[in-house]
């Protein structure tokens, strides 16, 4: 019998080094196509956050979106020169006020308090179950959208915060996923872990083997909430700029769309389905560019790799429901979990 | 007097809601599916209805709603007949992406930039009534609203073809094995959800006068979460959702002072959220849902 | 009965009322189940053992009364409140963990107690070997056998080292050679563990065989509690349990032979069915004649239900042929022949618990819309089956078992059929209803109407039936008249197979 | 081998292309203008004219023999209305070898890019954003906008307003961009400056997430007397599905908005609108006071068939003017020349009306900005309206 442990390792390296070698391979490339690696590993840190939740309950959350904002806020709060922080944000407590951290503990930062967001709500929040729980986590990513863009004199409300020192570069970007492809293949291994799996695979059996969901749940909600916050933070570094309707439903549908494409119920299925969309959008942005200089129409209602990415996800999802990896781990012998 | 306003503007958009949430949860009833496409069916309707204001106004309206009908259908056969049966989570991205689909189409076809709708101008109209001016329009979508929701519940409650649609919404194989078309229900609960989401393009589109590709999500959102209040599975309970969502967002609007109203939101869905804790299984209880042990 | 404050050692259920929205599912029921001891819970169906098991583990709050587990109060508990302070229990439906193998699922209990992952798993293989089924651990659970599956579940609970095991109808749709073997192992379990092990079961041979003590529940309130000769010498549990006319049979009419000279209804030749890569049926032929009643008996797991998808058209067959009315059967939908006149009785009955029984009814009417003759059609139903007519407006799902069968049947009828198919009438239901059912049958049968059915129920098919297929992994092993079968010495080899007696482990 | 033999011909094709097209290159190296905005998505809407118009500008200055002997180019990346996409385009044109940027209108989803030029020490122009913080405070010491700022039209409606006659106001404000409040807070200041603070009869929030604004609606109609005038700080397309209700709600006094109402092509969401007043950097329908606008817009109609979608295309053309100016001024192209020149701008005579930066302010406060009026469905210009305090400067 292998151990849990060797599986969850062996999966993490594979995945791993598929992110090192693109990371490498990105560093000898132009700026424009660097950011756009930095900005698909961002994403891939959230869906992997987000997969330590929704792949191990089974349950689907369209919050994580708002913990992504609550770590993008905690680094602007943290990291913007104090000067500027006087003039936009005058509301913000004196040791918000006066911090000037560097951006690596902004980042931390940024996680633990999406972690402890993720507790508070987590606690009521965990009681449901199915469709009442995604709905919950949309409620809260509402709340959270809503206070991000009224709070003016803490949040800046619809304005955008400047003044983020830089900070996410490629090799960091890639630091970072590979930290959190590691904490995702850990929590999955973990005693917690297969607990939360083994209520989402059929809740009623799993308490009477013990498990009590709510506190398995409550961890896993924690845990990811950390990861996604993280994100929150490294992107704020990434763009300079913090602005509210960056966190609320575009991203959550794209996010929630790569990790259900890749196969929610497989860490490999995370990563698959982040670097499916995100190389299959640049491709097809390629392609409209490619028709946009043939036929030279200033603001054209171009639009081709919206429409295009929606069909190729939908046929995706038509022909493999249960995403690219179908719920399976890469592994040496690539086995079925 | 100023009370009856409101309780007429709370009616009238909490019908609104209802009848978002009973397209949902039809849908919901019959597949299992949240569809999220739905908010693009009522954008398509206000954009028919533009489209085609220059024939008279029944032909409008007829036209306009066997295109937002042959559209809910394409979408059926198209995305979610191949998924049937699959991970709710499958269905539901999918739905998703076909709602961006539609969305970005709509921007492909008639630009990002939003289009007036003009389409029966005299709806604007004020009617004096007993000291209130209130504009025909709200009358005419109240109209509406009733129409549509007693139709419904005739349809639902009283005929075969309704007692078919609840068949085929509680147990799909039993239904089929009874000699119930599955297919021919389940793409009817798709007309009907389209004829709903067809009223709420007239009346919404009439209100706010514009259309944008856009349209269609922030009803949608309202009726999803009215929908999961009432109770999923429950067209009772939709319908009530949705008029108890208008009237909190109404009643928040009136009681919250000036400068936390901005917050509105954040209170309505955070009492959501509370209802939801407290009452998981929405305020109707399906039993067919529960889970059995 | 049973003292509230009664000390360690024991399981006990003090005063339990439970009720559902104005139903009392149980009423003041007192159980004692102490270590080491096996109690029998009997009792017809809808006398509320389910519930019992349910309050017991902390799945049903109960209205009234409560449990004390080894001496502890359990107030606000949840169930893994019960699984940690050592109360293990089965499901009627296993509920493994599909997507995981065998042994995650036994190693799922030790770490829901808090062990960790590799003493957990070194713990669950252990149990595995001791069960027998060691080979199979890194298969997916959804890919066993029925009968693994039932051992797999008996494994998890076990692996909870429980002080209590309640078991909820264990042997359900085993063999009675499987039912057998099982029952050994629940008897080792005891003396192993030193458990006090609740067994809800149907079958009264095990029961008496194993149990120490019998309860008995009928309408949600204890009957009857002594040593199985008590229970069973007690005429009150034999009016209740087993009706008046236990072990009576039905006299077959003479008219089999008449059957046997008509032409067939339906003409199934050569048919193969594959779910994935694993074969339901192997080449299947059976025939049906007008006005015939034909039985396919056989185990869990040996084809019946796909041979009914089949013929309804829910599943496709990879080869052979389905001929029906002299016509042969393509790619009709299943409402397609509904209309045609094949009906059928699915197995669990599956009535539409949120429409009225009126409303099933009509549901039933579906392809004979507009026909002249569905309002007389619908008058003879509700004769054959008069407690319908008084429950016209009430919801389905409020029936009983029994009622809600023949709401299941009466549905089917309504659509006019030629051919009426049945899944397992017999299961779950009480032996006095089973009789019920039966004797409808044979009247519906002896009124013109053809009817084949699946049935596990071996005895009760071959007493009803003109003739009978036996199928057995997916191939018939035999037929004839059942007249002959009853006492056909082959009948015992083609049921149960010439590996049956080796051992459930070998496939 | 054969690889070989097939490639020889491609190569030595491409070799010729290159070194002809580097010999016309020593010619006149062309002075390259990137475009990162939005060419796809809701923004696409409002950046495609001043697009057309900075063409257009850069066609008559090609014409009369380009910018320092050079011609002018304008090369784009595409920012599909998304802030991350900003910076990702303004790699894309920079590394296309742009000579400075030109960026979405809007300190959010121009800012990124122009803070990717900024990083790289380029100038960064945006036609049109009205936030004061675009330039040294928001963005760093390249970035421009030629842009009336926010606070100049809130000042510009009250004191209009004020100029009417009209004694008591209630502002209706959207929340959701930065914009609508900043009109709304001037217009706030400054009409309480002019009629004193009692002349502020309410404030009332809404969002483009409402679905209706009945409640709001119901509110104004409550008071008692109704308010000579209503501002209403929003932009499309909730504006004229607000402007809609109100009407039809029969609240008929005359009501204000910013910039963002400005063109005609929502009108017909609000049937025979009356009485509605908005201030923008100028008239596109031919009525503007000043010549030159009127012919610029004759120009532009005869060139696309149409008149411009908004008065903010002006600042598209005057953003090629003044680069033109800039950098015959200080005879260079290079990123600190051009900023030095910009920072001495005085009252510079553009299309779009004087302007004027300095060290810290790179936005115009003190331009004027003509009042348009929708009488019976028809637009028309009122006049030119130079603010004469902005309320905190």
């Amino acid at each position: 019998m292998r151990s849990p442990f060797r599986d969850a390792l062996t999966t993490a390296l594979l995945l791993t080094a598929a992110v090192a070698i693109v990371a490498a391979i990105g560093t000898q490339l132009s700026g424009g196509t660097q950011r756009i690696i930095i900005d698909a590993m961002i994403k891939m840190i959230i869906v992997l956050g987000m997969y330590i939740f929704v792949g191990n309950s089974g349950l689907l959350s369209f919050g994580h979106i708002g913990f992504l904002g609550l770590g993008a806020y905690t680094a602007a709060w943290l990291t913007i020169p104090p000067s500027i922080k006087a003039s936009l944000m005058p509301g913000l407590p004196d040791f918000l006020a006066t911090a000037a951290l560097h951006p690596l503990p902004a980042a931390l930062a940024g996680g633990a308090a999406a972690s402890l967001a993720a507790l508070l709500v987590g606690i009521p929040l965990t009681r449901l179950a199915g469709v009442a729980a995604s709905i919950g986590t949309f409620a809260m990513l509402v709340v959270f959208y809503a206070i991000f863009s009224n709070w003016t004199s803490v949040t800046g409300g619809q304005g955008s915060l400047y003044g983020l020192p830089v900070f996410t570069s490629l090799p960091v970007a890639a630091g970072f996923t590979v930290a959190t492809i590691l904490g995702a293949a850990m929590y999955q291994a973990s005693a917690s872990g297969f607990r939360l799996r083994g209520s989402r695979e059929d809740a009623v059996a799993a308490q009477a083997s013990g498990i009590d969901i709510r506190r398995e749940r409550l961890i896993a909600f924690v845990i990811s909430a950390f990861f996604v916050g993280v994100a929150g933070a490294l992107y704020a570094h990434f763009l300079q700029v913090v602005v509210a309707r960056e966190f609320y439903l575009k991203l959550t549908f794209i996010t929630v769309a790569m990790l259900v494409i890749g196969g929610m119920r497989s860490l490999s299925g995370a990563v698959a389905g982040t670097a499916f969309v995100a190389f299959l959008s640049e491709v097809l942005r390629q392609a409209e560019r490619g028709i946009d200089l043939g036929v030279v129409s200033i603001g054209g209602r171009l639009g081709l790799q919206e429409v295009g990415l929606a069909i190729a996800m939908l046929i995706v999802l038509i022909f493999r429901p249960r995403g690219i990896t179908g719920g399976r781990e890469l592994t040496l012998g690539w086995r079925s979990r | 007097m100023i009370a009856l306003q409101h309780i007429l503007d709370a009616v009238n958009v909490g019908g609104l809601y209802a009848l978002m949430a009973l397209g949902i949860g039809l849908i919901f009833g019959v597949m299992r599916l949240i569809n999220f496409a739905h908010g693009e069916m009522v954008m398509a309707g206000g954009y028919a209805m533009a489209m085609l204001s220059a024939l008279p106004a029944p032909a409008v309206i007829a036209v306009s709603i066997i295109i937002v009908v042959a559209l809910a259908v394409a979408i059926e056969r198209g995305a979610f007949r191949p998924l049937r049966g699959k991970d709710p989570a499958t269905l539901l991205v999918a739905s998703f992406t076909v709602s961006y689909f539609l969305q970005n189409l709509s921007v492909l076809v008639f630009g990002a930039r939003p289009l007036p709708f003009a389409f029966m101008p005299g709806l604007a109209e004020i009617l004096e009534i007993g000291g209130l001016r209130v504009p025909l329009l709200q009358f005419v979508s109240l109209g509406l609203t009733v129409l549509a929701l007693a139709g419904l519940a005739i349809l639902v409650k009283r005929t075969t073809i309704g007692i078919e649609l609840r068949a085929a919404a509680e147990d799909v194989v039993t239904a089929q094995l009874s000699g119930i078309n599955v297919n021919r229900v389940i793409a009817l609960a798709f007309v009907i959800s389209a004829v709903l989401a067809w009223v709420v393009s007239l009346t919404y589109s009439a209100q706010i006068g514009q259309l944008s590709p856009a349209m269609g999500v922030r009803p949608l959102i309202i009726g999803f979460v009215a929908t999961i209040l009432g109770g999923l599975g429950s067209l009772p309970g939709a319908a009530l959702g949705g008029f108890l969502v208008g009237a909190i967002s109404v009643l928040l609007e009136v009681v919250l002072p000036s400068e936390t109203r901005p917050f509105r939101e954040a209170f309505l869905f955070g009492l959501v959220f509370i209802i939801l804790v407290v009452r998981p299984e929405g305020i109707v209880r399906v039993c067919a849902l529960q889970e059995r042990v | 009965m049973v003292d509230a404050a009664a000390q360690p050692g024991s399981l006990v259920a003090f005063g339990v009322g439970v009720h559902f929205e104005g139903l009392r599912a149980l009423e003041a029921v007192d159980l004692r189940l102490a270590r080491g001891e096996i109690l029998g819970l009997i009792g017809p169906n809808g006398a509320g053992k389910t519930t019992l098991v349910n309050v017991l583990s902390g799945y049903q709050r109960p209205s009234e009364g409560g449990v004390r587990l080894d001496g502890l109060g359990t107030a606000g508990w949840q169930p893994h409140h019960f699984a940690r302070n050592g109360l293990g229990r089965t499901f009627q439906a296993a509920r493994l963990f599909p997507e995981m193998t065998v042994l995650e699922n036994v190693e799922m209990p030790g770490v829901g107690l808090g062990l960790s992952r590799r003493q957990a798993r070194a713990r669950a293989e252990a149990l595995l070997s001791d069960l027998g089924i060691i080979h199979r651990a890194t298969v997916p659970a959804q890919a066993l056998t029925y009968g693994e599956e039932r051992l797999v579940g008996l494994a998890r609970a076990l692996a909870l080292t429980p002080k209590f095991l309640l078991l909820d109808e264990p042997a359900a749709g085993l063999s009675p050679h499987e039912a057998r073997e099982l029952m050994q192992r629940i008897a080792a379990v005891r003396e192993r563990f030193g458990c006090g092990v609740l067994l809800i079961e149907h079958n009264m041979q095990v029961i008496m065989r194993l149990c120490d003590r019998v309860q008995v529940l009928a309408r949600g309130k204890t009957i009857a509690v002594g040593t199985p000769t008590d229970v069973q010498a007690s005429t009150e549990v034999r009016q209740a349990y087993l009706g008046a006319s236990g072990d009576a049979g039905i006299a077959i009419a003479g008219k089999a032979a008449a059957a046997q000279a008509g032409q067939a209804l339906l003409a199934i030749e050569n048919l193969v069915v594959d779910y994935g890569s694993a074969r339901a049926l192997a080449g299947v032929s059976l025939s049906v004649c007008k006005g015939e009643f034909v039985a396919v008996i056989g185990p869990n797991g040996a084809g019946k239900s796909t041979l009914l998808a089949t013929i309804t058209g829910l599943v496709k067959p990879k080869s052979g042929t389905i001929q029906y009315e002299g016509r042969r059967l393509g790619a009709e939908p299943p409402a397609r022949r509904v209309r045609d006149g094949i009906a059928l009785v699915p197995e669990g009955r599956r009535i539409l618990s949120n429409l009225t029984v009126e409303e099933n009814l009509r549901v039933g009417e579906t392809v004979r819309r507009g026909d002249p003759e569905a309002a007389r059609r619908f008058e003879h139903v509700l004769a054959t089956f008069p407690v319908l007519r008084s429950r016209l407006k009430g919801y389905a799902g409020r029936l009983s078992g029994g009622e809600q069968q023949q709401l299941a049947i009466a549905r089917a009828l309504l659509s006019g059929p030629k051919l009426l198919l049945l899944d397992e009438p017999s299961l779950g239901l009480a032996p006095l209803m089973i009789e019920q059912v039966y004797e409808t049958l044979v009247k519906l049968n002896e009124d013109g109407l053809t009817i084949l059915l699946m049935e596990q129920n071996a005895n009760r098919a071959l007493l009803a039936g003109d003739r009978a297929y036996v199928l057995r992994h997916g191939v018939v092993e035999l037929e004839g008249p059942t007249a002959t079968l009853r006492t056909d010495p082959a009948f015992d080899q083609a049921y149960f197979g010439f590996d049956a007696r080796e051992g459930i482990a070998t496939h | 081998m054969s690889l070989l033999r097939f490639a020889s011909p491609l190569l030595s094709a491409g070799i010729l292309a290159l070194s002809a097209s580097m010999a016309l290159a020593q010619d006149k190296k062309p002075i390259v203008i990137g475009a990162a905005i939005a060419r796809t998505g809701f923004i696409a809407a409002y950046d495609a004219d001043p697009a057309r118009a900075a063409e257009m500008a850069v066609k008559e200055i090609n014409a009369a023999g380009g910018v320092l002997g050079r011609p002018l180019k304008i090369v784009y990346a595409d920012t599909k209305s998304e802030i991350p996409q900003g910076a990702i385009a303004a790699t894309e044109v920079l590394d296309q070898g742009a000579d400075l940027i030109i960026v979405t209108g809007d300190f959010d989803f121009g800012g990124t890019a122009a803070r990717t030029a900024n990083a790289q020490g380029k100038i960064a122009i945006a036609p049109f954003a009205a936030d004061p913080k675009f330039g040294v405070e928001g963005i760093g010491p390249f970035a421009f906008s030629f842009s009336t700022a926010s606070d100049t039209v809130g000042t510009v409606l009250a004191e209009f307003a004020a100029s009417k006659g009209w004694k008591t106001a209630y502002a209706l404000t959207q929340t959701n961009i930065q914009y609508d409040l900043s009109v709304s807070r001037a217009f706030q200041a400054r009409f309480k400056e002019l009629n004193g603070n009692a002349a502020l009869v309410g404030t009332d929030t809404f969002s483009m997430d409402d679905a209706t604004i009945a409640t709001h609606i119901t509110r104004i109609k409550a008071l008692n007397p109704q308010p000579d005038v209503l501002l209403l700080s929003t932009f499309t397309p909730a504006g004229p599905g607000a402007l809609r209700q109100l009407r039809a709600a029969g609240l008929q006094m005359p009501i204000l908005s910013g910039e963002d109402m400005d063109g005609d092509y929502w009108l017909k969401s609000v049937p025979n609108l009356s009485n509605f007043y908005f201030a923008a950097m100028g008239s596109i329908f031919g009525d503007d006071p000043r010549p030159d606008v009127n012919k610029f817009i004759a120009g532009f109609k005869a060139l696309h068939g149409n008149h411009p979608s908004t008065a903010h295309t002006l600042t598209g053309y005057s953003v090629v003017q003044a680069i033109k100016i800039a950098a015959e001024r200080a005879g260079s192209i290079n990123s600190d020349a051009i900023k030095a020149a910009f920072e001495k701008f005085k009252d510079e005579k553009l299309l779009v009306g004087p302007t004027s930066f300095d060290a810290k302010t790179h936005i115009n406060f003190m331009r004027p900005m003509v009042v348009m009026q929708v009488q019976d469905g028809k637009h028309s210009a009122v006049s030119l309206h130079t603010p004469q305090k902005i309320p905190g400067r």
